[in-house]
């Protein structure tokens, strides 16, 4: 009953979220919504220890991906869209025979420069990627309507509606397999891989289906974002934005589902919000680098420590929760 | 042909010769303290802006401001010891994500300090030593090459002889058998970071006059260093320079050829190769990592 | 009729270092087969030889007949031939009845559509269930929401032999299972071997509690640098001239 | 007393690897530790040389505390420490081990001296001088770590189980080499699996059990001693 009650609250909130804010604020909304995803799916990745560089590049490839086959092959945009986060996980399938080669640093450097000669392809590659420029004129997505309303794709509110339903059912997924044996052995290679090994566990097949998985999502979050800007080009992919990922990822905490969204979310709105309104945006990589240093030496679990703390100290009375996670 | 040929290898010769001392530097850095220095291109084009400040701004003698860059550069690399990574030394992850953030605050200041604009430094010197018509090496670029094979050398003989130097190689080797030894991992750490970011200092200031500089120029310097690390062997320092050498003058080759964007994809393949064949590197023994 | 499993010639070079010289012994089924030596005599070689840790140099190690030397170690489980580590190897951040969820990867394999839709239900219960089996059976079940990593050093090696456990392996390989245990511990332990043997489960150990590896294996095999040295009961290897000899040559018979 | 270690307990996370041990070395003298794997050998030896910090106790080296100094400012009061496993620098010639074994000394003439000192009693470290650590063999390493660790001139030696994975006959030469160095002053604190060697080289013995000190007293009383006799000897 009480779920339902927060359940019901909470899709009224969002939904009526965006009626609060100015358009920009609107369009950083879609944003957000799009990161949350992305961030999400790189914490899957490292479920299984291994933290990449090349996210955001994978991302990228699906972003491209879906562009082009709108663009050259002329496929309905919410399939291509599908097809892009495909694509992402198929060469991540492929990827996974030279890079979990390698382990720890190596790993982490092999992604980087995986990512960074894919990008380097885009742009020494006019035909098809469009060279340094990259793509422009993608394809929005169609309008449509359902009922009373009308989805106008040019609106960041309706683009906010169609992008939030998606990535809420990404993230039901995401939850789903996080929280299933398939989960728990992918926290099982992470702190014990030979024991995991030892107790059956094909540990190549698990680091690629979570490779493939988390690449699959950042695909489509890379589509759901370049139908709504439009273009696509290399250098919006670039190791700046994977360290903002990463930054997001790290200052909210990696070992809960919920960490890497708050970090995502406290960021952007720390960064859109109070930065920009400060007009401190020239700051903006020096603040975010501070935060970055500071909450690896002094919130080395991220927000979600933080949070812990709070509901613990709430729920502590009550231990019939406890036993029910 | 032949011409060219020549003149590409000299322009290689040079390549290297930057590229060695900041991959010896990271190499250094990683040995001793076991990170991975993300702000190392920053910390050469933090060089690089000490000698617009003080050489083409305030009219400081060249080779004067070349030493305070590379003096400044190294109190960077100590600062970085202190605030971040001996705090976070029990944090694998932790020094390379502080790291990230560090290079994110230098390239913010350099920004702030100096704009966005690339700077062009009025050339130290015009000279040129002709080999033949078409053959010939600027005197601004045998300054680097003089630099690397100097300060090479000077390391090399302070590795191998000296009492600081060999505990330097001994808690890069085991840091806990060091520290047996009466050696503090501290002041070793303190050593190698102040060694390694002076060594990157040095190349940004004396490359200073040669490149554009800019904030975003650490970039391709950092991605460079890595490939040349990788492919020499992580943890050896023979290695890196020697992986400096060949990376030169496959990149520059290839640069002039056919482009430099191809010859970044070469680069970074040659490295997933490497990785792929023999993740310890070319030279690299499994010790550490 | 084949043995169960067999280690024929087995071989393993380190560089120059020979670590196991053509070792062959056979391991009946449903007994408790000790390894045993002086340090450095290449038991825990062996032991990552045959359970696919360390492919081997030369030679072959047959189970029911199969030649399964240079598996992967996943591939050497799903045979089932599951083996403990040295030390307290566990997913210390998860908890105790994780750990055992673990090991039930094998009879109960999961899949990540089931897993989404939701269709696995059955298979969590089954896995769950074998789990609490497997805690029950080693007296684990009451610190089944504990941290593994906070758990003392006996009920830790405890678990380690649990999550091998709960998988239904033919033979478990135990690397010194009484390291860090009290005597009382120890006795405990060695009753619950017992139990496994009856149950039909084959047990090879490396061990270096004389005590213990005396007073509950079938067989046991001795050896020393590398080479085979000795096998046969407890009280025959105990009086084996060369056995005595490989134990105490670290002592000085001039004193 | 040389040195004392009174009531010492470390934990790892919330695991007690030792709890209150008290130990006590008196000058001059060989006391070697012993018990069965994981019964807080090497922790106990870690403590005392400042490799692991201590939950609780004191350790006194000639009256002075050293409990909570780091690793590197013990070494300088006198206390070498060859770990287990040797941890000799590899990729580092013989002679830079050893020198890097002086590394705190400033004595520079009595440095070569004591050089050629542990080249005269290892004559096999001497043969490889100037060869990498990495390419000798397991009993040369041993000697190796051990000339590195008289080096900087200790007054104590703490030695983690040296006859590991060694031939019987080079476990012979190491056990005299340790009787030589106690016989020229130097006190010793030894951990050793090998029981039978080191209750016969000391002259004072404890036995750890699971962290705990299970007994103590002269060593020939222990090797004497029914327990010990079937639990270390074997027999």
């Amino acid at each position: 009953m009480r779920n339902l009650l927060i359940f019901v609250l909470g899709s009224v909130a969002l939904i009526a979220l965006p009626y609060g804010l100015s358009f920009s604020q609107q369009e950083i909304l879609v944003f957000l919504v799009i990161n949350i995803l992305l961030v999400t799916s790189y914490r899957l990745m490292t479920l299984t220890g291994e933290w990449s560089l090349g996210h955001v590049v994978i991302m990228g490839v699906g972003a491209y991906a879906s562009a082009l086959y709108t663009k050259e092959l002329g496929i309905y945009v919410p399939v291509s869209m599908i097809l892009g986060g495909v694509t992402a996980a198929l060469l991540a399938v492929l990827l996974s025979f030279p890079l979990f080669r390698m382990k720890g640093f190596y790993f982490l450097i092999g992604s980087f420069a995986a990512g960074e000669i894919i990008r380097l392809i885009w742009k020494r590659f006019r035909e098809p990627f469009g060279g340094v420029r990259g793509i422009s004129g993608i394809d929005p997505m169609p309008d449509f309507s359902i009922g009373i309303y009308q989805f106008d794709f040019f609106e960041p509110v309706s683009y906010y509606y169609f992008a939030g339903v998606i990535v809420i059912a990404s993230l039901w997924v995401l939850w789903r397999i996080e929280k299933s044996p398939v989960g728990l052995t992918f926290h099982a290679v992470h702190w014990q891989d030979k024991l995991a090994q030892a107790s059956g566990v094909n540990l190549r097949a698990y680091r690629t289906l979570a490779f493939a998985i988390a690449s699959g999502f950042a695909g489509l979050a890379g589509a759901l974002q370049a139908h709504y800007v439009g273009t696509v080009n290399p250098n919006s992919f670039d190791i700046e934005v994977m360290v903002f990922v990463l930054t997001w990822a790290i200052v909210g905490g990696t070992a809960t589902f919920y960490g890497p969204i708050l970090g995502c979310i406290v960021l952007t709105v720390l960064n859109e919000i109070v930065l920009r309104e400060m007009g401190l945006e020239q700051a903006r990589p020096l603040i975010y680098g501070a935060i970055m240093i500071l909450s690896i030496l002094f919130l080395p679990d991220g927000l979600e420590s933080l949070v812990q703390k709070v509901t613990r100290r709430r729920s502590a009375p009550k231990p019939e929760e406890k036993a029910a996670t | 042909m032949v011409e060219l040929l020549a003149q590409t290898g000299l322009n290689a010769v040079y390549a290297a010769s930057y590229i060695s001392l900041v991959a010896v530097g990271l190499v250094l850095i990683f040995g001793v303290m076991g990170v991975v220095n993300f702000a190392h291109g920053e910390l050469f084009m933090a060089g690089a802006y000490a000698v617009v400040a003080l050489y083409a701004d305030m009219h400081v003698p060249f080779f004067v401001a070349v030493a305070i860059g590379m003096a400044f550069v190294g109190l960077l690399g100590l600062l970085m010891e202190w605030a971040l990574f001996r705090p976070l030394k029990d944090n694998p992850l932790g020094g390379l994500v502080a790291s990230i953030g560090f290079l994110m605050i230098l390239q913010s200041l350099a920004v702030m300090g100096f704009g966005v604009r690339m700077e062009h430094i009025p050339p130290v010197t015009q000279e040129v030593v002709r080999f033949t018509d078409k053959v010939g090496l600027p005197v601004a670029r045998l300054y680097v090459i003089v630099a690397a094979v100097v300060f090479l050398t000077a390391l090399w003989y302070f590795l191998k002889r000296t009492r600081f130097g060999w505990a330097l190689r001994a808690s890069a080797q085991d840091p806990e058998a060091a520290a047996l030894q009466g050696i503090s991992i501290t002041q070793t750490a303190r050593i190698a970071m102040f060694i390694g970011a002076a060594l990157a200092g040095v190349a940004g200031a004396l490359t200073a006059p040669l490149v554009s500089v800019n904030p975003h120029m650490g970039h391709s310097v950092i991605v460079t260093a890595f490939i040349v690390i990788i492919v020499g062997g992580v943890g050896s320092l023979e290695g890196a320079i020697l992986a400096s050498v060949a990376y030169a003058f496959v990149h520059t080759f290839v640069t002039t050829f056919w482009d430099g964007v191809l010859a970044d994809i070469v680069g970074l393949s040659l490295m997933l190769i490497v990785l792929i064949v023999k993740p310890t590197g070319l030279f690299g023994s499994a010790d550490r990592a | 009729m084949t043995d169960f499993l067999e280690v024929r010639n087995l071989t393993m070079r380190f560089g120059g270092l020979t670590a196991v010289d053509s070792l062959s012994f056979k391991v009946e089924h449903g007994s408790i087969h000790g390894l045993i030596g002086p340090n450095g005599a290449g038991k825990t070689t062996t032991f990552n030889m045959i359970s696919g840790f360390y492919t081997p140099t030369e030679g072959q190690i047959l189970l029911r007949g199969e030649d399964i030397s240079g598996l992967k170690m996943h591939e050497v489980a799903r045979r089932g031939v599951v083996r403990t580590f040295q030390h307290s190897t566990l997913f210390a951040e998860l908890t105790v009845l994780e750990n055992a969820l673990v090991g039930t990867h094998m009879p109960f394999r999961p899949n990540i559509f089931a897993a989404i839709i939701g269709w696995d239900k059955e298979d969590r219960r089954g896995a769950e269930a074998r789990a609490r089996e497997a805690l029950d059976f080693f007296g684990l079940l009451h610190l089944a929401e504990e941290r593994a990593g906070d758990l003392s050093h006996g009920h830790q090696r405890a678990l380690g032999m649990a999550v091998a456990y709960a998988s239904h392996p033919d033979v478990i390989l135990l690397d010194e299972p009484f390291t860090g245990m009290n005597p009382e511990e120890t006795k405990h332990m060695m009753g619950l071997m017992r139990r496994l043997k009856e149950d039909g489960i084959t047990i090879l150990l490396v061990e270096h509690d004389m005590q213990a590896i005396m007073g509950l294996c079938d067989t046991i095999t001795c050896m020393s640098f590398g080479k085979f040295l000795a096998e046969g009961g407890p009280t025959e290897i105990r009086n084996h001239p060369a056995v005595i000899e490989a134990y105490l040559g670290g002592a000085r018979h001039v004193a | 007393m040389l040195l004392e270690m009174r009531g010492i307990a470390v934990n790892y996370g919330k695991i007690n690897a030792i709890r209150n041990i008290s130990i006590a070395v008196p000058e001059g003298k060989i006391v070697t530790i012993i018990g069965g794997n994981g019964a807080g050998k090497t922790t106990t030896l870690r403590a005392m040389s400042g490799m692991i910090p201590i939950a609780s106790g004191e350790i006194l080296f000639e009256g002075v505390r050293i409990d909570h100094l780091p690793a590197h400012k013990i070494v300088a009061h006198g206390i070498a420490h060859v770990p287990e496993g040797r941890r000799i620098f590899k990729e580092m010639t013989v002679e830079e081990n050893l020198r890097t074994g002086a590394f705190l000394r400033r004595d520079k003439d009595a440095v070569e001296e004591d050089l050629e000192g542990v080249f005269k009693r290892f004559p096999r470290l001497l043969e490889r001088r100037s060869q990498r650590a990495q390419t000798m063999s397991g009993g040369e390493q041993q000697m190796l770590a051990i000339g590195r660790a008289l080096m900087s001139k200790p007054r104590l030696l703490l030695m983690d189980e040296p006859s590991m994975g060694l031939a019987p006959v080079i476990v012979e030469e190491i056990a005299q080499i340790v009787e030589e160095i106690n016989a020229n002053g130097l006190s010793v604190v030894l951990v050793e699996q090998n029981a039978e060697l080191a209750l016969e080289l000391a002259n004072h013995a404890y036995v750890l059990e699971t962290g705990n000190c299970a007994m103590e007293g002269p060593a020939s009383e222990l090797r004497g001693n029914e327990h010990v006799r079937a639990a270390y000897l074997g027999l």
